[in-house]
Parts: structure tokens; C-alpha cells; sequence
């Protein structure tokens, strides 16, 4: 795969991405129907230093299930089969692949029908070996509906605590409380010396998610990964969110990778952006390019999500919401050939029959890339 | 863009003091379950009391040949003993007596029954508490191993004996133990004859048996197992992981303390009555050979005091779930 | 090493259940058998199809170990075990069941009565069940066999009730988690008539595979009982067979090497219990499986 | 005075013979001293003393811890003990007792050699007769009409009337009243019923929580001080695991061998068995209120039906004896040409047709020609260790139905089973155990004026000349003649069958080869366990 161009050079002065994930491949074994739920099949993301990248997709297209592969978070069977993670710890340091070994316990064969033979045991050693070292110091996440990702038994100081003694065991007992306290604070949380002691269930979704947030920036992660970050919390408190995690990008220049369904959060955080379809990136580029609606060229699944976004004029003249029909595809249903074909309304005119065939993500312009015949040559032309 | 001075929230503003600390929350638990514990005593005293009076048999017979006595020699018997107050009065004595810690003497022995209990009930309370945290303590590693498909190996071989062994019958268990630890290989003593030793020695079987044979454990281990499995899928534990936490930290409070403590609730009165047939067989001088013997004499001050032991025994067992469970889960408390 | 193959054709029942893990299916059928062969021996020991009589008693042939005439042997007066073993299977039969479905019966009710108005009958049931539950079962066994006669229905009754506070309490905190998910809330705002959701919707079909387990290992418990109390002779008496005063009366030629009298009882309650358990326990499971998939 | 007990227990006070012996003072026996003996027993004392004392272990443990004016010799004649020598008045109804000197209480509880005295032995009487204390024994000395101290050595018993065997009757165990909470009377609150002190062989050490009662030597006993350094009694709940523990050596002695396990210890050379003949016998009682059993030849039917020669040998290896009559076969009234009724099913089916059963049933039983079943239900008490019983019911059980009567077997609780014979008399059959002192005296079982509740005739059997030979028996003095007036019982007896007569069951002792000089009481155990001993190499 040839490397992404260096772009916004101003902010990363880095040779090479902080994170380059090639060919990822997470597949889930449904014993009822004896067939493979191909959550990720086959992604390749790139992350620089400093930068926000957002995924956006439908629930279901496997984004979130990129991050808890790349955090080493799935247990399910048989989980990770294949690609490589290239993760540089520092903008000068040699990357290091985190699934290096992989291919010793786990071999997929791709021919249909795919099959997986996998070392149970030996797999669990190494994956729990490998990823343990770097959740919670290299990586840090943040959840989906806060209350329920705070553990309720313990307090919420004991909880941040526990991030800074992993990243600092070094500092006594006052100096973490202090330090706790002051990321407390920093998440705009009201009187934090109190709040310590308070449980999850004396918060609100919107203070929970603020000591969520705290708990991972603590760590001083070189990647913070947001999972639907503002999902499920009201307007108001999502916008704080939002600000609130503008606000730590500029002061701490986290590398942030932001996945959500919302294009509005996409566009208020993002500064390249990946749509994911049906396991795999459908197009990826710079923030502006990919969410201009009339800038082409741009995969048709981009533009059916950007102009589901109904704008103050479509409200004023109550027009009616334009929808991508169909549903999202089973993923353990999938066939050749373009998956976005059925729910497809630009089809490539004359040149359909190439939709037979899965498009690559060829490269349309600008470090932006597009999975759609419309802007690829396809081999057997002229 | 700076957002406006911290957020005042509402839930915050509603709740003025602190959230009371574990130990204050353990401390109001406890009372609430002695009021309720005084109440059901009560409740069981006068059960039992109107059970033993309408049995047939009559306590004169430990003391006397009956059949040697005239009609009014026998009376002169009965009122000797109190029998021949009227139901009520002697159970309004009894209860007098028994708030204020006399539980009267043993029909039989003459001992207070207090002394009674205690000599014979500390060696129950010692087998069926070791025999409880042996059965916990199995289950809850079963249940780790099984739930974390960590040492599947490990897991099934224990996970099957845990079925096996709980499907034995303890009272043939006791036996078949004796003969091949004993008989055979003369690897226990089968009497403790004083030095320690040999009291160690003696009493590890009773507890093996009693703890592993009582008939409990595949039904234990299932249900820390479920219940393990529900935990590893909360939120939190995925936070923890991905944290880089060590995970038993986050998990042994929901995980293993709130099970464990409401399967010793439930389990307790079960082992209880285990340990009264381990007992015998091993020879182990507890409450269950007493039990035997005031049945048969109608050793009613002595039946009467071990309805109130094991009452308690049992109202003990809730009073450790109410306190660990409160302690550990703060939410039970308010 | 384990190998996930994708099936080209889409799997019959056959196949699904095939699919189960290998402990499930082992589980299920052994349980399965068991509950057959209970049931067999159960039918012909009341049909009277023995091969031997059971109290047919040879003093010579005392404490035989399994020949040809007596396939499992004979007991301490000469009869034949085997069918001495059918037969004992009456004993914990009916018995059990009565038992089960005193505690299933009224630890529903209470269960229901509690889950559903806690604020009105927490603390009456609440006193009741916590009052079963502390009463000395071995003492108020005895003195009951003093009271009535050493009957198996009336003692497995009494196990039947010190068993309801176990029973309801499974169902009061499965109500509690029901009701946390709202979907009980939903229905009766939607104008369901009470009862219809607590029948369908809590007893019904979640409540069948509280009365699995029940019934499962509520029968293991009633024959440890049925078999504890007539091993320690408060139980089934002579003539009539039951497993628990076979081992009982088998006890006593244990140290003098004749092993197999006790043995043989004590396995079949050994096979009969774990059947109960491993079925049970794997039926449950599939339950939850169906859940949670 | 008789007994009625689960076969697990057995009798009181035992059989006394008229003869003079002279006093031992100083142990001249040449055996060594020291060495501990540990014997097991099945179930646990009630209480250590001698007067409340109610249960045969316990009665054995005062045996090594008290002693009476009286005691046995090893061929059961009357020996001194307490008393030196004694003078009968012609009337045989007061006894002079001079008391042996040097006697004192053991140093226990603050005793330091206190000297025993007339005042204790009366003291000891006015206890027992005290209507607070409750003692089997009351009923033993109502026959004692009044007593007094002569001197501090001498005192004087009177009876209300001349009876055989009185010296025997008055072996009752001394106590130092002075130490009793209220000198006059004991009641089981006292705590010297737990912590008794008495002038025996042996003092009580401790008992431990476990049960364990452990005595050591006294070393000021009268006779010189016993062999032994100490005996402990260990009880057990279960008498299977008690010859396990034998056998491993945990225990030197068991007092009363389980049947089953005789041959595997007589087997082993570690252990010697001695035999003893509890005089006591085992039988079916027949409900004469019975329609069925009323009748004389359902009754003997019953006795030819079944084959008790063969019970004994299976159940038992032939360890008794068949027995024909109310007496066990050692006591000297047993009448030795009445035989028992031989196992006769022909002869057992004729009686039954005779007595008018002459048609079967469908379910193969007997019945009257006007429909009515031969049944019976056979009441047994429920105990731990009673799987002999069990054995034995079942087979008469299957010997009855042999010849058409048919019997339903009806397990009580103890306590209930003795409320439905004694009080309500609701039973057809029951099986139980007579335990006697005085063998010839069954006065109180088949005289028709003791058939009313908690009597000892509780078959309800009335018989005028059965009555009339008892009345004769118990009024004569001359024991020549009481014996032929109890053969002749014993005869007519027999051939009524009130009770089916079973067997008498002799008793084992095991113990260890290293113990030796042992000489058993048949009853009492341990009278002569100061001659035991133990060689210098084995302790």
C-alpha cells in the first residue's frame, strides 16, 4: 500500500502516521448458523501525530469494533485473524507492530468458504501479554453511556486514581489525589475535592461522561479513542462535551481518534475523516473535502449521509428528510462485488458491470480515497 | 471557546451530606437485622414450643423406670420437672428466663444449657464454617476459571468433579472416606488423641467431606459462574480493561462478594444439617449428637436452646450477607 | 487448536443442536437417559414388573455380591437389591414432586407478591419466609415423624415448605431485574391487565426456566433428603425400599470389606442426582443462551 | 426390680448369693502399677453419680468411682466392702454393719483424706429416698422400713419385711452428703452430679468437652491402690467407627462389641474376647386384648412358625441361647427340662385351622370363616444403631406369612412407641428386651392387677392360676421353694406363650492382649477393675 502523502505538515512534523492500521481483519463465529460475522474485513487507517481523526458509519459498519481490536479489547472467538497495527510510540521512534505474532496463533485461509484455525490458549497468552503493557498508558478510551462505564462500587477519586498511579506510580498519595483533583477541574467538574468521594450514581450522565474523560487523560495517552463519545447524553450537555474535548485537543494536542455516527460531531472535531460500510473504509480524506456535500468526487454512501443532514432552510420549507433506503447489510451475509450496490442511487452509468467487482480505495485526489467505480479506472478499460 | 463557570447539576445540589462511609452504612445494616433476627426468635421459640408440647413421650424416663412408678409418684415426677404447668406459663417462663440469658439446665446432664451449647456448638460452628468457606471458596475458583475460559483444562476437570462429588450422598461419602483414608492407607487418625497433630489431622477430613460432599456445590458453582459471566459484560469491567487495570479489582466486589455472600445466606441452613450426619460419622462431638439425644429423652430445655442456636446460626449467616453486601455496593444503603 | 469452518448450506435442527457445546450435549443426554430409566424403573416397580420379589428373602444367600440370580446382589436379610433399587425408586418419587410443587407453588406466590407490591408485602412474607428458613430442619423433622407417623409424604412436605423461601426468593429477584428493564413497566401502561403480565409475560416466560432449575435440582434435593432421613432411619421404614436405608442398613458391613451392599444404592442415587443436575443445568443454560444471542 | 429397655441398654442391680469372705487390706498380688487403659463406650453418661445415675454407662463409671457396704466376688457371692462384717437379726429384717477402718474420701475438691462415716452411708440413704431427688433407685429402697447410726463405724438397716436376697439389695453406692449443694437431697442442678467425689479405685480427672471422662488412680483407696495409673471413657455415636478405632489402636477396650464385628476381632491377636451374660432376654409380646391373640393357639401357632435357631445363628453366629420361658437362662430359676417350641410350620398351620381360620384369602392370608384377616401390625421403636432388629422383624415378618398370618411392620419414634404400649396398649405385637436383677421376680409382668398405664404388664395378660403361683412365689422365704413355684411358672408359661420367648444374647468385652487380669462383672463391668493390670514392657 503506498503511504499516505504528508499533509497539514504544519502540525506533524513526523516522518511516519503515529498509527498505521493495515488490513484488519476481525471475524465473529456464529456456531447457530455455522458462518462468519466479518465485523472488520480488511480496514487500513492511517493517524498522525496531533491529529483528530473521526470514523463515521451506521451502527453496525464495524467501527467500533476496529477500536476494541486495536485495543485489544475482543474476547469474542475468533476475534482478531489478521493485519498489522504499526504504532509509533514517539513522532521519531521506529514503529512497532502490536499484532506482530499474530500469524502463529491464528491462520486464515480467505477462499469462500474463509476458515480460521486458531491456538485458543496460546492466542489468549499473547493477546492479553501484548495489548495489557499499553492500555491505560499508550491508549486510552472513552465510552458510550457513562454511567454504566464507571464502575458503580468504587468512588470516583478511587477510579482516577487508579489511571495516574498507572502512569505515575512515583507520586505519593497526595500529590495523585492532587493531580486528581486538577483533572477534575480541568473537566470543569464543581467542587472536585467533594466529588471524589462521590459514586457514579450520584452523578448525571453529563458529569459521568466529564470524569470518564478526566479518567483517560490522566493516563497522558499518546492516542485517546472516543467511542460515541456524546451519544445518548441531551443537546445541552453534548455540546459541553464537545467543547470540552475541542478544548483539550488544542491544549494537549492528544493524537484523538473519534468514532461516531453523528456528522455534526465528525465536523466540530475531525481533521481527516473515514466513512466505514459494511466492515470496510468506503473513503477516507481531509475533514473539508470529505463533508463538502456538492465537492466531488465522493463515495455515494458519504453523500446519502451528508444530505440525510437536514439543513434550516429544508426545515423552513418543510421539505421532506431525503433517506438512504434499504438497511445495513448482515454481515455475515455478505457478497461479492460493491456492498453498497443494492442501496447504490448513482450508479456509474455504462459502466455498472464493473460493481460486480469490489472497488479498491483508489487514491481520487488530495490524500483523499474513494470505494466507487464512478472515480476509478477500472483495470480491463482502456 | 471557554464554557461558562462548572455546571451546577441537579442530582448534585439534591443530596447535602457526604455519602456515609462503608463502615457507618455496615453499622446500620447490622441493626436493622438484629430487630428482625429478635422478631423471627421469637417467631421460632414459640413454633418449636407448641411442636414439643403436642409430642407424645415424656421426659420422666431419663430419670426414672417408669413403669416402676405409681400413678402418683409419676405426678410427683412431672411437677419435679415443671411439666405439669400449664403451656403457656412455661413458655412465658421460659422466655423470661431466656432474655435474661438463662437458658435453664439440661433435663438430662443437669448442665446449664449455655455450657451445653457452647462445648458441643463451637465444634459444629468450626466444621460447618470451614466446611462453608471450603464450598465457597471451591466454587468461586470454578466459577473464575470457567467464566475466563482461562485454564479450560483446569475448568472442566474441576467443573465435573464439582457435579460428581455433589451428587454423592454425604453419609455414604463419610464412610467410603474413612475407609480409604483410614483403613486402608491409615493416613488420618481416625481419633484425635490429643496432640496436635493428629487434632489437625483429625479434624481436615470432617471439614473435606462436610465442605465438598454436602451436596451444594455444582448448584454453587453454576450460579457464581452465571453470575460471573453477567459482571465481565458490564460497562465498567470494559473500562477497567481498558484502563490496563488489573481486573480483580474491579470485579471481586460485584463478582465474588455479593454472590458469595448471598449463597452463604442461603446455603448455611443446608450445610447445617450436613454437618449433623458428618458428625456422627466422624465421631466429632457437636451440637448434632446433642440434638439426638434431647429428641429422644425430650430434653425439652436443651431442644429449646437448640432451636435458638441454630436459629441464630442462620440468622448469623444473613447478618454477614446484609453487612458485606451493603459494604461493598454503595447504591444498597440510601 | 480449534477450527471455525463457514458451512456452505444453511444448518437443519440437526444441525444446530449439533452445534451445542460439546458439554451441553453430553449434559442433556445423560440427563436424559437418567430421567428415562427412572421413569421405567418407576413404571414397572408400580406395575409390579421386578425380576426378582423384592422381599423374597434367602438367609443363605446373605450380602451376596452380583451373580447370576441377583444381578446387583442381595441386602443383609437375602433380597434382591436390584429390584429392591426399582422399587425404591416410589420413595422419592411422587414424594419429590409434591415437595417441588409446594415450593414452587407457594414460593410463586410469595415471589409475586413481593416482586411486584413490595411496599406492601416485603416485610409480612418477608418475616414468614425468613421464620421457615430458621426453623432447625433436622429437630422439626424428628418431632414431626414423633407427632404423625414416619411418613415420606408428610416429611418431604415439610422439606417441600422450608424450601419456598428459596423459591421465592429466585423469583422476587428475577421480578426485581425484570422490572429494571421496563419493558413490565411498558406493558402496563399499555393497559395489560395486571395479572395477564405477571402470568405471561414474568411466570410464563421467564418464570419456565426458574421452574426448571427448581424442579431440577429441587428433585437432587428431595432425594439427598428422601435418602438422608431414611439412611438415618427417620425416613421410609422396612419393609418398604428406599436407596437412603439400603445404604443405611448397607453401613454396617462397610469395614468388614462387604462394600457393594451400600454401594449400589449409593450410586444409583449418585447417577439419579447428577442426572437432575447436568440436565438441568445445561437446559438453563441453553435458556440463557436463547436470551442473550 | 425389672427394666424395660431398648435393646442397646441393659438392667440394674445384680444377683446376690449368702456367703462370708474375708476382706483384702493391702494389695498382696505381686502386679505392677502404672499403665492407662482407654476403653470406648456407645452414647454418653447422663451423669457421673451413683444415685441419679440412670443409664448403663453411666452406672459402669460409678462402679470404678464408688462403693457400697456390699460388693461381688468374680463367682457372685457377697464380698465386704465398705461395711468389714455384718450380723443378720433372726428375723432376717435389720442388718448391723460394722464399717471398715481407714476408709476416706478421695482428695478431690478440696478433700484431704476426710474419713467415711456412718453419717455418710445413712446420709446417702435419706438422699435417695428424698421425694426431690430423682432416682431409679427410690423404688429399690422403699422396701428399707427405718435406719440409725450406732457409732461412727457402726449403723443399722431394718426392713419392712424378710426378703431372699436383702444384701444384695443393699449394695447402693456411698456419696459424701457433706459436699452436696442441700445436704438433703440431689438434684441434677448439683453440681456434683458432674464432678462426683466417692471413696472408688478410681477419681474423676476431668471430662472433657469432647466427652472424654478421664480417671485417674486414688492412690488412698482402702484396698490398697488400684494397678492401673488411669482409665478414660471415650464415647461414640457410631459403633462401627468404635471398632475401627479399636482396631487402630486408638482404643485398648470396648465394653460391649458390636455382633457384627466379633468375628473380625476374634480373628485378631491383639484382642481378647470375654464373654458375659447379661441376664436378659429378647421376645414378642402379644396384645392379649387382641381377638386373635387372646386365643392360646394363635399364640403358640405363632412360636412353631418361625425358626429362631436359624435367626440367631445368621443374625447373631450363635452367639445366645434359645430361651422357653420368663426367665434368662442363668438365673436359677430357669427350669431346664422345659424346652423350647421346636420350628414346627405343619404344626403351626394346623392350630391356626384349628383355632377356626380355615379359610384363605385372596392375598394367600388367613381368615375367619366370617371374612375376617389374620393381621397383625408389629410395633418397633426407631433407633440409630438397630439394624439386628430390623433383620430379625423382617424374618419373623416372612416366617408368618409362611403359614398365613399376615404382619405389617410399624416403626415408631421411641418415645411415641412407648406412649402407644404403656399408655394407649394400641399395638397387636411388639419385640423388646427384659432386663433383670432378681431373676425370679416377674411378678410385676404377668400378674393381671399390673395390666393399668406404665405397668409392667402391659400384653394385658390375666391368668387366675398364673396369678396365684406368683402371689405364692413372692411370699415364700425359703428359696427351695420359690424355685420349683418359678419352674413350674416357667412351665405353664411355655405353653401359654403370653410373650414368644426368643433368646438371650451373650455379651462380648474386647480387650487388648496387654491388659491383663481381667475379670469382668456380668453386669457391673468394672467391680474388679482394680486387679487389672498392665506388664512394666507394655505401658
Amino acid at each position: 500500500m503506498s503511504t499516505a502523502p504528508a499533509t497539514a505538515a504544519s502540525r506533524t512534523a513526523a516522518t511516519g502516521p503515529i498509527l498505521r492500521i493495515q488490513d484488519l481483519r476481525t471475524y465473529f463465529y456464529l456456531p447457530a448458523r455455522g458462518r462468519f460475522l466479518k465485523a472488520v474485513d480488511g480496514v487500513s487507517l492511517d493517524v498522525q501525530h496531533g491529529e483528530t481523526l473521526a470514523i463515521v458509519g451506521e451502527s453496525g459498519s464495524g467501527k467500533s469494533v476496529t477500536m476494541l481490536s486495536l485495543m485489544g479489547l475482543v474476547t469474542a472467538v475468533p476475534g482478531i485473524v489478521d493485519g498489522r497495527m504499526w504504532y509509533r510510540p514517539a513522532p521519531d521512534a521506529k514503529p512497532v507492530d502490536l499484532l506482530e505474532g499474530l500469524g502463529r496463533f491464528a491462520k486464515l485461509k480467505l477462499g469462500p468458504p474463509p476458515e480460521v484455525h486458531k491456538d485458543t490458549l496460546g492466542w489468549h497468552k499473547w493477546h492479553e501479554h501484548g495489548m495489557s503493557e499499553r492500555r491505560g498508558r499508550d491508549f486510552a478510551m472513552i465510552f458510550q453511556n457513562p454511567r454504566n462505564a464507571l464502575n458503580p462500587y468504587m468512588t470516583i477519586g478511587q477510579q482516577i486514581l487508579e489511571a495516574i498511579r498507572r502512569r505515575s506510580p512515583e507520586l505519593s498519595a497526595a500529590g495523585a489525589a492532587d493531580e486528581a483533583k486538577g483533572w477534575l477541574g480541568k473537566v470543569r467538574i464543581d467542587d472536585p475535592g467533594r466529588r471524589m468521594t462521590d459514586y457514579a450514581h450520584n452523578l448525571s450522565g453529563g458529569m459521568c461522561q466529564r470524569v470518564m474523560i478526566a479518567m483517560a487523560l490522566a493516563a497522558r495517552p499518546t492516542v485517546l479513542i472516543a467511542d460515541e463519545p456524546t451519544t445518548g447524553l441531551d443537546a445541552t450537555i453534548q455540546s459541553h462535551i464537545l467543547d470540552l474535548m475541542e478544548e483539550m485537543k488544542g491544549e494537549l494536542k492528544t493524537t484523538t481518534i473519534v468514532i461516531t455516527h453523528d456528522m455534526g460531531v465528525a465536523r466540530r472535531l475531525a481533521d481527516r475523516i473515514a466513512v466505514m460500510y459494511a466492515g470496510r473504509v468506503v473513503e477516507k480524506g481531509p475533514a473539508e473535502t470529505v463533508l463538502e456535500l456538492r465537492r466531488e468526487p465522493k463515495h455515494p454512501y458519504t453523500t446519502g449521509l451528508l444530505s440525510a443532514i437536514p439543513t434550516a432552510e429544508d426545515i423552513e420549507q418543510r421539505r421532506r428528510l431525503t433517506v438512504i433506503d434499504g438497511d445495513v447489510p448482515d454481515l455475515s451475509r455478505l457478497g461479492t462485488g460493491c456492498q453498497f450496490l443494492e442501496r447504490c442511487a448513482v450508479r456509474p452509468a455504462g459502466r455498472e458491470r464493473f460493481c460486480e467487482e469490489e472497488p479498491p480505495l483508489g487514491e481520487v485526489g488530495q490524500g483523499q480515497r474513494v470505494r466507487c467505480w464512478r472515480h476509478l479506472r477500472h483495470a480491463t478499460e482502456a | 471557546m471557554a464554557v461558562p463557570g462548572g455546571i451546577k447539576d441537579r442530582r448534585a445540589v439534591r443530596r447535602e451530606r457526604p455519602a456515609a462511609s462503608p463502615g457507618r452504612r455496615v453499622a446500620r445494616a447490622l441493626v436493622r437485622e438484629t430487630a428482625r433476627t429478635a422478631a423471627l426468635l421469637v417467631g421460632v421459640t414459640l413454633a418449636m414450643f407448641l411442636l414439643l408440647a403436642r409430642a407424645p413421650g415424656n421426659p420422666a424416663a431419663m430419670y426414672v423406670n417408669v413403669t416402676d412408678l405409681t400413678a402418683e409418684e409419676l405426678a410427683a415426677v412431672n411437677h419435679e420437672l415443671g411439666l405439669d404447668r400449664s403451656l403457656p406459663v412455661r413458655y412465658v417462663v421460659w422466655v423470661g428466663r431466656m432474655v435474661r440469658g438463662d437458658l435453664g439446665h439440661s433435663l438430662r446432664s443437669g448442665r446449664p444449657v449455655t455450657r451445653e451449647l457452647w462445648q458441643t456448638g463451637w465444634r459444629t460452628l468450626l466444621l460447618t464454617g470451614s466446611a462453608m468457606l471450603l464450598t465457597l471458596a471451591f466454587g468461586a475458583l470454578t466459577a473464575y476459571l470457567q467464566a475466563t475460559r482461562r485454564h479450560p483444562t483446569i475448568a472442566g476437570a474441576l467443573g465435573t468433579f464439582a457435579y460428581v462429588i455433589s451428587a454423592l450422598p454425604v453419609f455414604w461419602l463419610g464412610y467410603l472416606v474413612i475407609y480409604i483414608f483410614t483403613t486402608r492407607l491409615g493416613v488420618f487418625p481416625l481419633m484425635s488423641s490429643g496432640e496436635a497433630a493428629t487434632h489437625w489431622g483429625f479434624f481436615l477430613l470432617p471439614v473435606l467431606v462436610l465442605g465438598l460432599g454436602n451436596g451444594t456445590l455444582s448448584e454453587i458453582t453454576r450460579h457464581l459462574r452465571a453470575h460471573l459471566e453477567g459482571v465481565l459484560q458490564e460497562d465498567y469491567i470494559r473500562t477497567a480493561r481498558a484502563k490496563g487495570a488489573p481486573l480483580l479489582r474491579h470485579l471481586y466486589k460485584d463478582g465474588f462478594v455479593m454472590p458469595l455472600s448471598s449463597v452463604l445466606a442461603n446455603k448455611l441452613p443446608y450445610v447445617l444439617g450436613g454437618a449433623i450426619v458428618v458428625e456422627q460419622v466422624f465421631n466429632w462431638a457437636g451440637m448434632g449428637r446433642l440434638v439426638w439425644q434431647a429428641a429422644a429423652d425430650r430434653d425439652y430445655p436443651i431442644l429449646m436452646g437448640v432451636t435458638l442456636a441454630s436459629a441464630l446460626i442462620v440468622r448469623a449467616g444473613h447478618a454477614v450477607k446484609e453487612a458485606a453486601q451493603v459494604a461493598a455496593n454503595p447504591q444498597l444503603a440510601e | 487448536m480449534a477450527h471455525y469452518a463457514e458451512l456452505t448450506i444453511a444448518p437443519t435442527t440437526w444441525g444446530r443442536f449439533r452445534a451445542w457445546p460439546v458439554g451441553q450435549l453430553f449434559a442433556t443426554s445423560y440427563g436424559a437417559t437418567v430421567a428415562v430409566l427412572l421413569t421405567v424403573a418407576y413404571v414397572c416397580s408400580r406395575l409390579g414388573w421386578l425380576p426378582v420379589d423384592p422381599n423374597a428373602m434367602d438367609l443363605a444367600a446373605m450380602n451376596q455380591t452380583p451373580d447370576a440370580a441377583h444381578l446387583l446382589g442381595t441386602d443383609f436379610v437375602g433380597r434382591d437389591l436390584l429390584s429392591r433399587i426399582m422399587l425404591g425408586t416410589q420413595a422419592f418419587f411422587l414424594p419429590g414432586l409434591l415437595a417441588i410443587g409446594v415450593s414452587l407453588v407457594f414460593g410463586a406466590i410469595f415471589g409475586v407478591l413481593v416482586g411486584f407490591w413490595p411496599e406492601r408485602f416485603a416485610t409480612p412474607v418477608g418475616v414468614l419466609l425468613q421464620l421457615l428458613e430458621s426453623l432447625p430442619k433436622l429437630v422439626l423433622i424428628l418431632l414431626v415423624i414423633a407427632l404423625f407417623r414416619p411418613d415420606i409424604y408428610i416429611i418431604l412436605l415439610v422439606v417441600g415448605i422450608t424450601n419456598i423461601p428459596a423459591a421465592a426468593e429466585l423469583l422476587r429477584s428475577k421480578i426485581a431485574v425484570l422490572k429494571r428493564k421496563s419493558y413490565i413497566e411498558a406493558a402496563l401502561a399499555l393497559g395489560v391487565p395486571t395479572w395477564r403480565v405477571i402470568g405471561k409475560h414474568v411466570l410464563w416466560l421467564h418464570g419456565r426456566g426458574l421452574v426448571l432449575i427448581q424442579a431440577t435440582i429441587g428433585m437432587g434435593e428431595a432425594i439427598l433428603i428422601e435418602t438422608s432421613l431414611s439412611y438415618l432411619g427417620f425416613g421410609v421404614q422396612e419393609p418398604v425400599p428406599s436407596w437412603g436405608n439400603m445404604v443405611g442398613l448397607g453401613k454396617d458391613y462397610f469395614f468388614q470389606g462387604d462394600l457393594w451392599i451400600s454401594t449400589a444404592p449409593a450410586l444409583a442415587i449418585l447417577f439419579t442426582i447428577l442426572g437432575f443436575h447436568l440436565m438441568g443445568d445445561a437446559l438453563l443454560e441453553r435458556l440463557e443462551a436463547r436470551n442473550s444471542a | 426390680m425389672r427394666r424395660l429397655v431398648s435393646l442397646a441398654l441393659a438392667a440394674v442391680v445384680a444377683v446376690p448369693v449368702a456367703a462370708h469372705s474375708a476382706n483384702l487390706v493391702t494389695r498382696t498380688d505381686g502386679f505392677p502399677d502404672g499403665g492407662k487403659l482407654v476403653y470406648g463406650e456407645y452414647g454418653r453418661p447422663a451423669t457421673l453419680d451413683p444415685v441419679t445415675s440412670n443409664d448403663m454407662v453411666g452406672l459402669r463409671l460409678t462402679e470404678l468411682m464408688f462403693n457400697g457396704l456390699v460388693s461381688f466376688s468374680p463367682k457372685n457371692e457377697v464380698v465386704s466392702d465398705l461395711a468389714e462384717k455384718w450380723e443378720i437379726s433372726p428375723d432376717n429384717r435389720t442388718y448391723k454393719f460394722k464399717l471398715r477402718a481407714g476408709i476416706t474420701w478421695q482428695n478431690r475438691m478440696g478433700l484431704t483424706d476426710k474419713p467415711a462415716t456412718a453419717d455418710d452411708i445413712l446420709g446417702t440413704l435419706d438422699v435417695i429416698r428424698h421425694p426431690k431427688t430423682l432416682t431409679p433407685l427410690k423404688a429399690q429402697y422403699e422396701l428399707v422400713s427405718d435406719y440409725r447410726k450406732i457409732d461412727n463405724q457402726t449403723l443399722e438397716i431394718t426392713l419392712k419385711r424378710p426378703i431372699v436376697n436383702a444384701l444384695g439389695r443393699l449394695s447402693f453406692k456411698a456419696i459424701p452428703t457433706f459436699v452436696l449443694k442441700r445436704p438433703d437431697f440431689l438434684g441434677r442442678d448439683d453440681s456434683f452430679v458432674q464432678n462426683p467425689i466417692g471413696t472408688g479405685a478410681f477419681q474423676l480427672m476431668q471430662t472433657s468437652e469432647g466427652g472424654d471422662v478421664v480417671m485417674d488412680v486414688n492412690p488412698g483407696y482402702h484396698k490398697g491402690r488400684a494397678h492401673l495409673d488411669r482409665i478414660t471413657m471415650k464415647p461414640f455415636a457410631d459403633k462401627n467407627v468404635m471398632t475401627q478405632a479399636m482396631l487402630f489402636n486408638a482404643l485398648d477396650m470396648i465394653v460391649e462389641l458390636n455382633p457384627r464385628d466379633i468375628a473380625q476381632v476374634e480373628g485378631d491377636k491383639r484382642f481378647n474376647l470375654y464373654p458375659y451374660n447379661a441376664l436378659s432376654y429378647v421376645f414378642f409380646g402379644h396384645n392379649a386384648r387382641n381377638e386373635h391373640l387372646k386365643k392360646k393357639e394363635v399364640r403358640q401357632a405363632i412360636a412353631y412358625a418361625i425358626n429362631r435357631q436359624e435367626m440367631l445363628d445368621s443374625f447373631y453366629a450363635g452367639r445366645g441361647t434359645l430361651i422357653s420361658g420368663p426367665f434368662a437362662p442363668g438365673s436359677w430359676a430357669y427350669n431346664l427340662d422345659v424346652k423350647p417350641l421346636p420350628f414346627d410350620p405343619g404344626k403351626a398351620k394346623e392350630l391356626l385351622k384349628a383355632a377356626g381360620y380355615s379359610v384363605t384369602g385372596g392375598d394367600g392370608f388367613l381368615q375367619t370363616e366370617s371374612g375376617k384377616p389374620l393381621a397383625f401390625t408389629l410395633k418397633i421403636p426407631i433407633e440409630k444403631e438397630n439394624e439386628t432388629i430390623k433383620r430379625v422383624v423382617l424374618v419373623f415378618q416372612n416366617y408368618l406369612k409362611a403359614v398365613g398370618i399376615k404382619v405389617d411392620l410399624e416403626f415408631r419414634e421411641w418415645q411415641a412407641w412407648k406412649t402407644d404400649v404403656f399408655v394407649d396398649h394400641d399395638f397387636d405385637i411388639v419385640i423388646a428386651t427384659w432386663a433383670f436383677d432378681d431373676s425370679a421376680d416377674i411378678s410385676t409382668l404377668f400378674h393381671s392387677g399390673e395390666t393399668g398405664a406404665w405397668r409392667n404388664n402391659f400384653v394385658g395378660y390375666s391368668n387366675p392360676d398364673v396369678d396365684g403361683l406368683i402371689v405364692e412365689a413372692k411370699t415364700t422365704l425359703d428359696r427351695e421353694k420359690q424355685r420349683t413355684i418359678n419352674q413350674r411358672l416357667h412351665q405353664v408359661l411355655a405353653q401359654e406363650q403370653p410373650y414368644t420367648f426368643l433368646w438371650t444374647l451373650t455379651n462380648y468385652a474386647a480387650v487388648q492382649k496387654k491388659v491383663r487380669h481381667v475379670e469382668l462383672h456380668p453386669f457391673r463391668f468394672f467391680t474388679f477393675a482394680d486387679t487389672w493390670y498392665i506388664a512394666k514392657k507394655d505401658q
